[in-house]
């Protein structure tokens, strides 16, 4: 039966008819002819879409297909190769987007002023509740955040599938490499936003955090800038200015070997050496941040599951100028870097804990004093900064080393974390 | 040689006065129809023994091959009688008059008899190791269609009638079966009910397709 | 085997142990053989199987677990022993444990009679073919022993379609086997295959015709209809697809099965697997001349045996190898078809099933029956028995005649039936509203 | 189910009347009124069960689901069986619930598309369309005529998708264990590469978005559709040859799982159950949404409303996917381009309303019906799923019939829990 | 084993198997088990047949040709039997023997 319709017909399914004048069983047969045609053509691939038979199966982990540039997986940042500055400049448009609500951020402030900046201070995605949907990707105006090809991100670790944003930091030209025509598209907008943007950040703000040498490379090249500029200018500046304008590069390094000291100290024994409070703080504000910083560290090595504390925010608050604050700081820091090593101290005695928590835990301590006792030397703010976020990076280094290397329980294991955080603060 | 196939007997005998008491005295019906098969085994075994392999064959095929798959679905579809706690024997003074029965009778009857009566066993070959000769398969065939052939026949009928007559008793009659229709047969009566009888093709039905019509599906129980 | 052991221990040796020992002694050495090639032929069939079904599917199957995925099986046994054993708490314990054991051994104990080559048989039993059929249905009960102790319905429902099914089709098998019990007068699988000489055309029933081991009963009309019934009974006794309705995991879960964990399930699929062997096997030797093939008869024939004792031992083995050889191509080949098979067809449900067995199949084997006396009667038989047109006929004549003959009658009857058994199936189901409209009109509201 | 009854939880927003019903299935094809029927427990004939003679065999009850192989899902039949006949059958679901009605009342208009891929996540793409649809039609967005063609290339493709997938679940309930279903995957996973070249993703395609797509089809789309498009005949041709004919298919399908024409109207199944039933009901021609007027395709109907006819009219209906698809390449190039990827319309804020948009899923009759009170969120949203509607009738189908055709009836309705369940 | 073990050996074996069968179908209320009961008995009666012919009539075969008919007989009681017990069941819903004494069908 057929009916004719508009651009069609309606056509009733014959039903098997063609079995009656045929001999019983050959329908059978046919489907044996079939799969036997199947068979016999398995020991070819298969050709491609126009072909049928052949084993179109993958080996998977020798044999990949080639992902199409459009795929998206999990969201990652981006960040310029060159200048090392992220191209995020956190206008929570992916946060508002997002559906399933993983993506978290906090704006960065400059500390000097406490304006907020065109920048990221710490960007948050759960991944475990992410759902690829692209969403983020689409939306942002500064084509900061972008959707990953790696999909092999299964893990035993639930609290690794949390990611910050040194882990979600990918270099432009990785990006580039995935997706080189939707990277084409956007490129000419997104290098001039970024670069819009960059001088809008003072000093390391907005830098890719894992790229520590770059950072000091950028600061080197600040610094060096600025004293040129401001060596014919009258000393008569304000007295914080001025102390800014004194040669660096002493301070830093100094800075640096105490706190590999400090870090040494650290891995020698479980009770970190208290930070000298009575010590003259040259800088308040300095002291003060580097002290929160030295605590977030701390913090974060301590507990590394608990949410990660904004550094920007308390750096951005008004800062009481005087001895106080920086004695309150200093305070601060040592509770911190004691919490952090009870926290060490606990461990052998809860057999059950898991490893990587306790082995996390000490390293970051030390690092956490050293950056502590770093605060207090120096008599230059920016020293200061430099040598937190030194020791901060160090610390965070130690936590990750720690947590592969360690041996689980027992104090010693600090010293296995206390050489690679001095080597790196060293190093830096 | 000898004692191994005393051993061998005595085990064999063991296993079947064994499972066969177990068979009438264990409260599980179904257990009772497992042990059952062990004594049929054990039948069939001491059929081996006595060298009548066809016999033996047939032992297992029929009996375990066969009755007793009929017994356990008997079993189980009478099923609500199977529990364990239901009394499986007859009660009281009947029990230990019908034991006492089968015990007088294999006590008193069966064994002074058997021992008693000089059976005329013929002496067995001088050397002990030769065959001897025994009638076999080809013998029970030939005997078959010759000297039995009017037993062998009257058996065939009686397989037969048995198998209809087994048929023939648990067949439910059509009109008393249960059946459930489906949607279409349901469909389809109630639209006869709607235009009263007889109504060749209602109007506005399509034809019904050659093999399949609305109302023809397989599955009703016949 | 007794006269290997025999000849080295009392006249090698001349040790000059009694009867009954040396018979232990072969005894033990071939059931341990025997013991030891049945789990190997469950895990080779089982890898087999999956590779065979893969490709047909377009895919490679396991290759992970050693070279070409050789070890998988293994791997999936360790798994079977390391799991947890379950039994389910209303459960019927020792019926429960029996089961698996009561359908594993009587597989073990069909392989006394199956030969592997010239004169390499564990027994050979005069009556070793109802001997096969009568073990391979006791496993039945062990599948009801399974279902009834589960106390699991799917359980219950899977052991009564298994037992059914299994009872079913035992008959078809049995009579399509008889056809071929006619052509050559015996029950004993040795001389079946004995039977199986020639080329294309059986040296018993035409003599003269070169022996090239090829004269395979199912290159006769009666052979080749016994053999396709046979097989799909075989199909049906060994629970594959389209007859693995017991284990129909779409419908009732895993049948039988459900409850059984660990290595208990895993005894449940030793048995199926050497089940399916040993049904192909059959097959093989009944229908497809056993280890009959070229060079096997003429390589015994200068071997030791009790027909030439005086012959050479290597040909001993290399008849063996040879024999072996050709038995396993042919089981696995028809293993091969099982797993074609599988991986073409849907699964009947029960009670097309038994439909099909006992409307279709049964009335086959009894037209099949007739074809062979048939066959016989033109064959075998002259004026002693009555037949006397054939007396002046030659031996290729009468063959020609009777292979004419039996063809058509099997051809006709089976179109004849297959249209039948068609009709009756489009027939069965239907109802007639009219006639029964007084009483369905009460079951409606 | 229409969407006049549909239950209001909330006092509709100002300005929003007594939603209309969208012209359902009235007037399409039959001429009779469709036939009121009750869902009821089985219906057992003649002998009373008082009756001494009657042999009373034990009801069994069995739990197919919710953990069962060939339950597409987490899927309960409480099934009452009498030896193995079907007294009664209770679907039971709910297991995958997961509030989606109630979530996408919380979420943006945007946001809820990806959510949409999640309900039948066999066909995400015609997901998507009947959202966008409904989003358009409430907001009154114009789609560019390049984008239509796309989107309809999209739904063809996961029209055979979805339909060699279901195909091949039906036959591996049927016992066929996997050979038709891994040659459908096969092919299956040759679109589902398409689809990941257009929209980055497999299955949750999250493609479609109001007034368009998310970007245009990339440059080596084309030429993998053409050589898909010569393989795609030849694999229907050959599930026909393995087995329309195939005679143990025939006996498990033919006259099983019934569903006369008049039921399945009063039922309210759509999709092919409902023109595997007979009655031509094709949205797609019945009310052309998109640019489907553009296209000649036929619509394949069934003649008895069995397994087979489903089985064979989704077969056809692929036939018919491909042909579509075909005048697509031929018309697309000439299609208007406009600005098909409308990155802008993240913030969609309906004017005070409501809108009901429908398409023909592979399923059926998807429709998306959405009450906006004018903020950026659905004031209310509601799914017709197709899956949930055609399952509706299964209880009643599978009565009388053996408990080995309750999977294969289940397997020709063709659901995906995730719609079911929503 | 015509050697090994005498023939009274066997006979006594089919003795005590046949008191058992006959107290199994005497005591057992179940009807099923009555079967069950007789079943054995009739096997008694073939372990008989058997040893008779093996230890006396080895040469003929009319032993094992009478066990042949007695397995028939069985085969056809056990199945006319079990058909009855279904009978019996749908008609009274019990297989209780002695419940089943009512002449009305």
């Amino acid at each position: 039966m057929t009916v004719k319709i508009e651009r069609g017909q309606i056509v009733t399914v014959e039903r098997g008819k063609r079995t009656a004048r045929r001999l019983p069983g050959m329908g059978l047969l046919d489907g044996m002819a079939v799969v036997w045609k199947h068979w016999a053509g398995s020991f070819r691939k298969n050709q491609g879409f126009n072909d049928i038979h052949g084993v179109f199966t993958y080996e998977y982990p020798e044999e990949r297909p080639k992902l199409p540039e459009a795929y998206r997986n999990m969201p990652i940042l981006l960040y310029d190769d060159e200048t090392s500055h992220e191209l995020c400049t956190s206008c929570f448009q992916c946060e508002r987007i997002c559906p399933p609500q993983v993506i978290h951020m906090t704006q960065a402030k400059d500390p000097a002023t406490g304006k907020p900046v065109p920048a990221v201070a710490e960007f948050v995605i759960e991944y475990d509740a992410c759902m690829s949907c692209g969403f983020c990707a689409e939306v942002c105006p500064f084509d900061a955040i972008k959707m990953d090809h790696e999909f092999e991100l299964s893990t035993a670790d639930h609290q690794k599938l949390t990611v910050f944003k040194e882990q979600l930091n990918r270099p432009i030209s990785y990006y580039e490499r995935i997706a080189p025509t939707m990277w084409a598209e956007v490129r000419d907008g997104a290098m001039k936003k970024l670069q819009g943007n960059i001088k809008r950040r003072p000093d390391v703000i907005g830098m890719a955090p894992n790229l520590a040498e770059k950072i000091a490379a950028r600061r080197r090249e600040l610094e060096a800038a600025a004293a040129a500029a401001t060596a014919p200018a009258a000393p008569a500046a304000a007295p914080a200015e001025g102390r800014k304008l004194t040669p660096e590069e002493k301070a830093a390094k100094l800075a640096a070997i105490k706190a590999a000291n400090a870090a040494k100290k650290a891995g020698d024994t479980v009770e970190p050496p208290v930070a000298p409070a009575g010590a003259a703080p040259a800088d308040e504000k300095a002291a003060r941040l580097a002290a929160i910083r030295a605590k977030n560290a701390a913090r974060k090595g301590e507990a590394p599951d608990a949410p990660p504390v904004v550094a920007g925010e308390p750096a951005g608050e008004a800062p009481p100028a005087d001895e106080k604050a920086a004695r309150l700081a200093a305070i601060r820091a040592k509770n911190a870097a004691r919490k952090a090593a009870e926290g060490s101290d606990g461990a052998p005695v809860e057999a059950n804990v898991a490893a990587t928590e306790p082995a996390a835990a000490p390293p970051a301590a030390g690092a956490a004093t050293s950056a502590a006792e770093a605060a207090t030397a120096p008599a230059d703010e920016k020293a200061a900064r430099l040598a937190a976020i030194r020791a901060k990076n160090a610390a965070r280094k130690a936590a990750g080393g720690g947590s592969d290397a360690a041996a689980p329980t027992t104090t010693g294991n600090v010293d296995s974390g206390g050489p690679g955080a001095s080597d790196d603060a060293a190093l830096s | 040689m000898a004692t191994v196939i005393q051993i061998i007997f005595g085990l064999i005998a063991a296993l079947i006065v064994g499972a066969a008491v177990m068979v009438v005295t264990v409260r599980n019906v179904i257990h009772a129809a497992l042990w059952l098969i062990a004594c049929f085994f054990g039948v069939g075994a001491l059929y081996l023994l006595l060298e009548a392999e066809f016999l033996a064959v047939v032992q297992v095929l029929v009996y375990v091959g066969a009755i007793s798959i009929l017994i356990l679905f008997a079993i189980m579809l009478t099923r609500q009688v199977t529990g364990e706690g239901v009394r499986q024997l007859v009660g009281g003074w009947r029990l230990w008059l019908t034991a006492a029965i089968s015990a007088l009778l294999f006590a008193v009857a069966i064994v002074p008899t058997v021992i008693s009566h000089s059976w005329n066993v013929p002496a067995p070959p001088a050397p002990p190791g030769t065959p001897e000769p025994l009638a076999g398969v080809a013998e029970l065939g030939r005997a078959f269609v010759y000297e039995f052939l009017l037993q062998f026949q009257v058996a065939g009928v009686l397989l037969t009638v048995a198998l209809i007559g087994a048929i023939v008793i648990a067949f439910e009659e059509r009109a008393r079966r249960r059946r459930v229709l489906t949607l279409a047969e349901e469909h389809e009566l109630r639209k006869r009910l709607a235009h009263p009888p007889p109504v060749e093709a209602p109007a506005g039905e399509p034809a019904p397709a050659p093999r399949a019509t609305p109302i023809s599906e397989g599955e009703v129980q016949q | 085997m007794y006269d290997i052991v025999n000849g080295l221990i009392n006249t090698t040796f001349g040790w000059n142990w009694p009867g009954w020992v040396i018979a232990l002694i072969s005894h033990l050495l071939v059931t341990t053989l025997l013991f030891a090639i049945a789990p190997f032929q469950m895990l080779f069939l089982t890898y087999y199987e999956r590779r065979a079904i893969a490709r047909m599917q377009d895919r490679i199957g396991p290759n992970r677990v050693g070279p070409a995925g050789l070890l998988q099986p293994i791997a999936d046994g360790v798994k079977m022993f390391t799991k947890e054993d379950i039994v389910p708490a209303a459960a019927d314990r020792w019926v429960h444990f029996l089961a698996p054991c009561v359908v594993v051994a009587p597989t073990m104990l069909m392989f006394a009679v199956l030969p592997w080559g010239p004169g390499m048989v564990p027994v050979d039993l005069n009556v070793g073919l109802l001997f096969f059929f009568a073990i391979s249905s006791i496993s039945a009960v062990g599948l009801l022993m399974a279902g009834l102790a589960s106390s699991n319905k799917f359980a219950l429902l899977g052991a009564m379609r298994a037992v059914a099914q299994m009872v079913s089709y035992e008959i078809p098998a049995v009579l399509s086997l008889l056809a071929v019990v006619m052509l050559t007068g015996t029950l004993s699988i040795v001389q079946l295959i004995e039977a199986q000489a020639g080329l294309f055309i059986s040296s018993a029933d035409v003599p003269g015709v070169p022996d090239l081991g090829l004269g395979w009963f199912i290159f006769t009309p009666v052979g080749l209809l016994a053999f396709i019934v046979f097989f799909i009974a075989a199909l049906a006794e060994g629970e594959r697809t389209p007859f693995d309705i017991p284990e129909a995991d779409s419908e009732i879960v895993a049948g039988y099965m459900t409850e059984y964990s660990g290595m208990k399930f895993g005894l449940f699929y030793l048995a199926q697997y050497v089940l399916n062997f040993l049904l192909c096997a059959i097959a093989a030797v009944i229908f497809f001349g056993g280890w009959q093939g070229p060079g096997v008869g003429w390589l015994y024939d200068r071997a030791i045996s009790p027909a030439n004792p005086d012959g050479n031992w290597v040909f001993n083995l290399l008849a063996g190898f040879l024999g072996v050889f050709y038995l396993l191509a042919k089981t696995y080949a028809f293993f091969f078809v099982m797993v074609w098979l599988r991986g073409a067809f849907p699964r009947l449900r029960v009670d097309q099933l038994m439909d099909f067995g006992w409307k279709f199949l049964i009335p086959l084997t009894l037209v099949n029956i007739v074809s062979a006396a048939i066959w016989v009667a033109l064959l075998r038989w002259g004026p002693e028995q009555g037949i006397t047109f054939t007396q002046n006929w030659t031996p290729i004549l009468r063959w020609g005649v009777a292979f004419a003959v039996t063809l058509a009658v099997n051809i006709v009857a089976y179109i004849a039936l297959a249209r039948i058994f068609a009709a009756s199936q489009a027939e069965q189901g239907r109802i007639d509203l009219d006639e029964y409209r007084d009483t369905l009109t009460a079951t409606l509201r | 189910m229409n969407t006049g009854k549909l239950a209001f939880p909330m006092p509709l927003p100002a300005g929003v009347g007594t939603p209309s019903a969208p012209g359902g299935l009235e007037g399409q094809t039959s001429q009779e009124k469709p036939v009121r029927i009750s869902v009821r427990r089985s219906r057992v004939d003649g002998c009373s069960t008082k009756d001494p003679a009657m042999f009373k065999t034990e009801e069994l009850q069995i739990n197919i689901g919710p953990q069962h192989p060939s339950t597409h899902g987490v899927f309960r039949m409480l099934v009452t069986v009498d030896g193995e006949t079907i007294i009664d059958l209770k679907p039971v679901f709910g297991y995958l619930h997961r509030n989606h009605e109630q979530i996408a009342e919380q979420n943006t208009y945007l946001q809820n598309m990806p959510y949409t891929d999640r309900l039948d996540y066999f066909n995400s793409m015609a997901n998507n369309q009947a959202y966008a649809m409904a989003v358009e039609k409430l907001a009154g967005i114009e789609v560019p005529e390049r984008a239509e063609y796309i989107r309809v290339l999209m739904v063809e493709l996961t029209r055979i998708l979805n339909h060699a997938g279901a195909l091949g679940f039906l036959i591996n309930d049927m016992g066929m264990w996997q050979t038709q279903l891994a040659f459908g995957m096969r092919e299956r996973e040759k679109i589902l590469d398409l689809f990941e070249m257009a929209s980055g993703a497999r299955m949750m395609c999250n493609y479609f978005r109001f007034g368009g797509v998310v970007r245009d089809l990339p440059p080596e789309f084309m030429p993998k559709l053409k050589e898909l498009l010569v393989a795609m005949p030849a694999f229907v041709d050959e599930l026909e040859r393995l087995l329309r004919e195939n005679e143990i298919l025939m006996q498990r399908a033919e006259g099983i799982g019934i569903l006369p024409k008049e039921l399945a109207l009063a039922y309210s199944v759509t999709g092919p159950v409902l023109r595997g039933s007979g009655v031509p009901y094709d949205i797609r021609k019945a009310e052309p949404y998109s640019v489907y007027d553009r296209f000649d395709f036929d619509v394949p109907v069934g003649s008895v409303g069995d397994v087979y006819d489903r089985f064979l009219v989704r077969i056809e209906e692929m036939r018919q996917s491909k042909r579509i698809i075909e005048q697509i390449v031929e018309q697309l190039p000439d299609a208007r381009g406009g600005h098909i990827n409308p990155r802008a319309r993240q913030n969609v804020r309906p004017p005070v309303g409501d809108a009901y948009a429908r398409i023909e899923s592979p399923k059926g009759e998807l429709g998306f019906y959405l009450v906006s009170d004018g903020s950026p969120r659905p004031y209310r949203y509601k799914v017709r799923a197709p899956s949930f509607i055609n399952l509706t009738p299964l209880g009643d189908m599978c009565r009388g019939y053996k408990v080995a055709d309750v999977v294969v009836i289940l397997g020709s309705i063709d659901i995906v829990m995730g719609e079911v369940d929503r | 084993m015509t050697a090994a073990v005498p023939l009274e050996a066997v006979l006594v074996v089919a003795g005590a198997l046949f008191c058992i069968g006959l107290f199994g179908a005497l005591s057992r209320r179940n009807l099923v088990g009555v079967l069950m009961g007789i079943e054995l008995m009739l096997n008694a009666v073939n372990i008989n047949l058997v040893a008779f012919w093996r230890y006396l009539e080895p040469r003929f075969i009319s032993g094992q040709t009478f066990a042949i008919f007695i397995i028939c007989v069985a085969a056809a009681e056990a199945a006319v039997g079990l058909a009855m017990v279904i009978a019996i069941y749908r008609n009274w819903l019990t297989v209780n023997a002695d419940a089943v004494d009512s002449l009305r069908g």
